[in-house]
């Protein structure tokens, strides 16, 4: 489905020839531009051949955006063929695609071993980190799109901002109003305590849960499974005492907190680290129930 | 997010074949719930004809001859009634059913088998109706 | 432009803890980071974090193992330092609310770890980077700081007087991925750099993507000097398809290295009598290679791991997450077959020169973390050791850029004290070829009133990124997997002086290449070709400056090995090795390594436990 | 946001009150079936066996309370569902007068035609 669209570019560009161009900078690019389409085809066709000489390849078809460039401005699908090797990961192959076929080709990454949470992405239908799913573990043609319901900024780079601000909505930083005595003094924690929070502390803020989350993508102000398991993270941790858990259970008792999770468990499905979200924000609409009906 | 750019295929629902059971339930959950909330304001509509048929004689009551007991017998006399009745014992049946398991998840009981549970609504959900179709459809042809 | 009292550039454990520090100070801090704090590679450590917490432990004892550690390579305030102030430093990370691993009593727990006399390993499960980094990150949003994140500093903004010892550090320049802006951001009293390890120089690394030694090459180019680049970290066990390290807790428990033969190598072909697998990181990792050389390695690239005759009960127990790491990364599972592992790049011992309170040899400009050497780790960092680093040195660089008073240095930087040029003549033509760039390295500007500073750096920036967007060339990616190679192939863990220098006409060849590298992504808008262009650029200087030492260096000493002279050399070698480049040439010479501790003199002790 | 800080908001009281009436009608629901298809059948059913019922206290308030817990939780679980699908302002408040005056028609209709069957209120 996407080998038509350059066509149409080429066309376009070649029968008007930039209407705005300005600088001689900007001709350039558009040049540029008429270009990189035509080395596109070009390479499309030598993939075709590649895959067709019976190699061992992997078929990737990657969802292609840019606010900016001709071509891209309509999203189109664009396909791979990479050549596969055992342990090869989703990431492996985006990899290999942009740095054989097309260097424009965008997406996050960094680690390559999901702990910097760069490379969620929507992979044939769900939400993966891509470099900790393994191709042989999908059918192909592997579909490889943007997190949904998050605002795309180019390929399979989407804008976190929103994520973030969720994130940082539910005062995710340890609060206490008293420490121990003596500089060299740690505060003491129980064992229990500590792997009660253990699995709520290793998010790695990828944001597969919120893209997953139906109720997330309709309601904009919902804080989301991510952030109310940042704030269980602190609820649930002894050592910042009663005071603030007080305060912690109204943070995620606001209307758009945890009252609107609809136990859809999508982001407990999806969370590349197995944080039980789901149970983690039943387990606080209990104890904002329980608080209240102190009050009542 | 709601200003999110449109992706066309990818949005949500296109993808219901990617769904796991949690997302399942929710969906059928809140379908049987709309079905079941539709049908009390149907109900009541159609009960209130117990209204009139209260002034009617008590020999027209006896026979059967009121408004009330007309309606009610004729629209049971229909088949499409009675099948209808039938999808109704299935969708409050699966309310029920996944309704418990929502109270359980609520008490963070089987969270961990909470796709197991929706499968077990499920079935449990088709034997019963299966189970209760006789009854249901008896005297109707 | 924006301007702070402050710029932290990089935010991991090191950026985050100055700037958390330079803001109690009192100063007005940002942060500049191309990448999200929390995606920075701090969050990989797994180990611990070395601090002597307990009434048996003393840091005295934490600076002895050290200092043994280093192979007598490092300078015994920046370790006195860091072993002094890491407890306090650990503490305040409890106090910030890290979830820690707990004992019964409820205190934090420390477990043992290589080359060290007592268990002072802090750990937080086998997350202890992960907790560490966002512990941290939290205290960074809950004091407000501003962080750019995802802006990529390109460049310093440095005066351009002649010697780099009067030059003044202003700002610098940075590149808004998201929106392809490129603007100043002045720095009123100090830029820090926390740019983090530099593993991108090797095609093999346990590193991230995104360390590619940015801030080193930055200040490199504008005229601060690199220490000791040649010491270079390999992990033994590493994933063969992407780096990721399988913790020597499968050794520890049992695990069993094979070749292609089915040989336990370490024993069978000699290279550890006593130790077999557990023998030192360096020595189990040229034993692998020289079997892979010798042509019994599987798919000639790597050798085999093997767990499973501890039994499935004891690995799911004890290792269940490299069962994990195995299956997602490599699609092997080690409960059913062996794992394979090969060498991999893994910590950057060297970088930028510093003094104990991170300043660098320009005013106005401070390295702190995997970036810098202080120098700590001297020739070989002990496991656990890079953590506290960040912690200890992060804050003081913090502090000190923030105006407070520390009183005064013992380590020097530049060519102050005592130092001697070198005696090595390289064949092959080192440095910028066709010398372009201005006087102050090639990242500088000329001008010398802040402002002025900023502003032409900030157009030498955008004419690099406007050139860059327009022309037409090759992609930069064939040249850094060139680099890459040649380094891998030379500069690993093996190094002897015909590779080295073959290396280093490799690199010549690759700046030759360089030259005409364009990006074909037309964007403004992440536009992450060009990111990685300028990236490789970095590359490019690191891997010669790198590679410089470790021909100059004629010794094997810690982790730095030379088929030339396969033992210490005391006598001629207890000295850093420095590359300093000045108008696009780069100049090696040699400064003595300060073994005067405050109460003692660490005397060389050979290096065997 | 800090104007949403108090525990008081409604969120936590209406999700309690929905999982308190679903667990009532779970077995009214079940009852109600049983009784009006299982032991009566549909087809069966007259104005007199319906009022023989209702003439007792114990099932006349039964079957209210059942009306009133169903019209609520009903109710509320429609418009739950409407607000977090990102329902707000002017629309939201509208939809949730509209649905509170429908509630009120239907136990107003509801308790009429239970009257009716009863005869007035039952007092037996
Ligand atoms: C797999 C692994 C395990 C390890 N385990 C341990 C252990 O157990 N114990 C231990 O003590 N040490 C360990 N280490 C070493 C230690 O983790 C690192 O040395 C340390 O985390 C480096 O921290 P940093 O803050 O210097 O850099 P990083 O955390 O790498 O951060 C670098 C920052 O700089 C930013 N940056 C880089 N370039 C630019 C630029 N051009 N513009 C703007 N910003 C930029 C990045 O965005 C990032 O925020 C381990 C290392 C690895 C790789
Ligand atoms: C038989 C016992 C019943 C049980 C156990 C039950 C259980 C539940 C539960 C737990 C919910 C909340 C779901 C959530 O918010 O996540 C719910 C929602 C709902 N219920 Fe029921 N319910 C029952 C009967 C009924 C009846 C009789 C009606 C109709 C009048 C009804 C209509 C609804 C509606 C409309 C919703 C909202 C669905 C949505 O989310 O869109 N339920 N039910
Ligand atoms: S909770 Fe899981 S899915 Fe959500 S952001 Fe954190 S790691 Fe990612
Ligand atoms: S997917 Fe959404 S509805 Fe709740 S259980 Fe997870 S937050
Ligand atoms: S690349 Fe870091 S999580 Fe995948």
């Amino acid at each position: 489905m996407s080998t038509q669209i350059p066509n149409q570019t080429d066309e376009s560009s070649e029968t008007e020839p930039d209407a705005e161009a300005g600088s001689k900078g900007d001709e350039r690019r558009a040049e540029k531009r008429r270009r990189a389409a035509e080395e596109r085809e070009r390479r499309q066709a030598e993939e075709a051949e590649r895959a067709a000489a019976d190699e061992e390849t992997v078929e990737l078809k990657v969802f292609r955006y840019d606010p900016e460039v001709e071509g891209k401005q309509d999203p189109r699908f664009d396909t791979f063929h990479v050549p596969f090797t055992k342990g090869m990961t989703v990431l492996d192959a985006l990899m290999y695609s942009r740095d054989n076929y097309d260097s424009s080709l965008t997406f996050r990454h960094s680690c390559r071993q999901a702990v910097c949470g760069s490379d969620a992405m929507f992979v044939n239908g769900g939400q993966k980190l891509a470099c900790k799913t393994q191709i042989v573990d999908l059918d192909q043609p592997i579909r490889v799109e943007p997190l949904p319901h998050a605002e795309v900024t180019k390929d399979l780079v989407v804008d976190m901002e929103h994520f973030y601000e969720q994130m940082e909505a539910v005062e995710p930083y340890f609060q206490t109003t008293e420490y121990p005595e003596g500089e060299l003094e740690e505060q003491r924690q129980t064992r229990e305590n500590r792997e009660k929070v253990k699995m709520s502390t290793r998010c790695i803020w990828c944001a597969a849960c919120m893209s997953s989350c139906n109720i997330a993508a309709g309601d904009n102000e919902y804080l989301g499974p991510a952030a109310i398991n940042k704030a269980y993270r602190f609820a649930m941790d002894e050592r910042e005492g009663e005071d603030i858990k007080q305060k912690r259970l109204e943070i995620i008792e606001q209307e758009h907190g945890v009252w609107r999770c609809q136990t859809q468990f999508s982001c407990t499905e999806v969370c590349p680290k197995d944080i039980p979200l789901t149970e983690h924000i039943q387990e606080l609409k209990r104890e904002a129930v329980k608080n209240n009906l102190k009050f009542w | 997010m709601s200003q999110s750019y449109n992706r066309g295929l990818i949005e949500d629902f296109s993808r219901w074949r990617e769904f796991e059971a949690g997302m399942w339930a929710w969906i059928f959950h809140k379908f049987t719930g709309w079905v079941l909330i539709g049908y009390l304001f149907t109900h009541i509509a159609v009960l209130s004809t117990g209204i009139p048929a209260a002034g009617a004689s008590e020999a027209a009551l006896m026979a059967g001859e009121d408004v009330y007991t007309q309606t009610i017998v004729s629209l049971e006399g229909l088949l499409l009634v009675r099948i209808l009745e039938v999808g109704l014992l299935a969708v409050a049946v699966f309310h029920m059913l996944n309704g418990t398991r929502l109270l359980l998840v609520d008490l963070g009981v089987g969270l961990e088998a909470q796709d197991k549970s929706f499968y077990a609504s499920l079935i449990l959900t088709g034997a019963i109706t299966v189970a209760s179709v006789p009854t249901f459809i008896a005297g109707a042809f | 432009m924006y301007e702070h009292d402050v710029i932290v550039v990089g935010a991991g454990g090191a950026g985050l803890r100055a700037a958390i520090a330079a803001q109690e100070a009192g100063a007005d801090v940002a942060m500049v980071t191309k990448l999200h704090p929390v995606r920075s590679h701090t969050g990989a450590a797994e180990g611990g974090i070395n601090a002597a917490l307990r009434d048996a432990d003393s840091w005295e004892d934490h600076a002895y193992d050290t200092m043994k550690g280093s192979d007598y390579l490092g300078d015994a305030p920046a370790v006195e330092a860091l072993c002094r102030e890491s407890p306090e430093e650990v503490i305040r990370l409890e106090h910030w609310g890290m979830p820690f691993s707990r004992e019964e009593d409820g205190r934090v727990s420390q477990r043992p770890f290589g080359g060290l006399s007592f268990p002072r390993t802090t750990y937080a499960g086998a997350e202890t980077g992960h907790q560490m980094l966002h512990t941290m990150y939290e205290q960074v949003v809950k004091r407000g700081i501003t962080v750019y994140d995802e802006w990529h500093v390109m460049d310093l903004a440095v005066t351009g007087e002649d010697d780099p010892a009067d030059r003044t550090c202003h700002g610098v320049v940075a590149y808004d991925i998201q929106s392809g802006e490129i603007n100043g951001f002045r720095a009123e009293n100090g830029v820090i750099l926390a740019t983090g390890g530099m593993g991108q120089v090797f095609d093999h690394t346990t590193n991230a993507v995104a360390n590619t030694g940015d801030g080193v090459a930055m200040a490199y180019r504008a005229g601060v000097p690199m220490e000791d680049m040649e010491f270079i970290q390999f992990h033994p066990t590493t994933l063969p398809s992407t780096g990721v390290l399988i913790s020597e807790g499968v050794r520890g428990e049992g695990g069993i290295l094979y070749n292609r033969e089915g040989e336990r190598f370490m024993f069978e072909h000699g290279y550890a009598n006593n130790d077999g697998e557990l023998a030192s990181r360096d020595v189990v990792s040229r034993a692998e290679l020289t079997e892979v050389n010798a042509g019994r390695g599987i798919e000639d690239e790597y050798v085999h791991l093997d767990m499973r005759h501890l039994g499935e009960e004891r690995i799911l127990d004890r290792l269940e997450n490299i069962l994990h790491l195995a299956e997602d990364f490599e699609g092997a599972d080690g409960l059913t077959e062996p794992m394979p592992v090969k060498p991999g790049q893994h910590y950057a011992m060297g970088g930028i020169e510093t003094n104990e309170h991170g300043e660098t040899a320009i005013g106005g400009l401070y390295a702190a973390g995997e970036c810098a050497c202080a120098s700590v780790h001297g020739a070989n960092r002990l496991g656990g050791n890079a953590l506290p680093e960040l912690i200890v040195f992060g804050k003081r660089a913090g502090r000190h850029a923030a105006g407070e008073d520390m009183g005064e240095a013992e380590i020097t930087t530049g060519k102050e004290g005592d130092w001697e040029p070198a005696d090595y003549e390289f064949d092959v033509e080192v440095g910028e070829t066709g010398g372009q760039g201005p006087a102050a390295a090639d990242g500088g500007a000329v001008a010398t009133d802040p402002d002025g500073v900023l502003s032409a750096a900030v157009e030498q920036a955008q004419d690099r990124v406007e050139a860059l967007l327009e022309r037409e060339g090759r992609n930069h990616a064939t040249v850094r997997s060139q680099v890459q190679q040649t380094m891998t192939a030379n500069v690993n863990v093996f190094r002897e002086t015909g590779g080295l220098e073959e290396t280093l006409g490799d690199l010549h060849e690759a700046r030759e290449a360089y030259k005409d590298v364009a990006v074909s992504d037309p964007s403004r808008t992440f536009n992450t070709d060009l990111i990685h262009t300028m990236e490789t650029r970095n590359i490019l200087d690191i891997a010669e400056a790198l590679t410089m030492g470790a021909l100059a260096r004629r010794e094997f000493r810690g982790a730095h090995w030379r088929k030339e002279r396969q033992e210490r050399d005391d006598e001629n070698w207890l000295k850093h090795t420095l590359v300093s480049w000045n108008d696009g040439e780069p100049e090696l010479w040699y400064k003595p390594t300060i073994l005067e501790g405050e109460n003692k003199t660490y005397e060389p002790k050979d290096r065997s436990y | 946001m800090a104007e949403r800080y108090s525990s008081f908001t409604s969120g936590g009281r209406m999700w309690l009150l929905q999982r308190v009436t679903a667990a009532f009608l779970l077995v009214v629901l079940a009852f109600h079936f049983f009784l009006l298809h299982f032991v009566h059948h549909a087809d069966e059913v007259s104005f007199l066996a319906s009022s023989a019922r209702m003439e007792q206290l114990s099932y006349y308030s039964l079957m209210i309370l059942f009306l009133v817990t169903a019209t609520f939780h009903g109710v509320n679980g429609v418009y739950n569902a409407l607000v977090n699908q990102g329902l707000t302002g002017t629309k939201r408040t509208v939809i949730k007068w509209t649905l509170v005056a429908a509630s009120v028609v239907l136990l107003f209709q509801g308790i009429r035609t239970a009257n009716a069957w009863a005869g007035g209120f039952p007092l037996l």
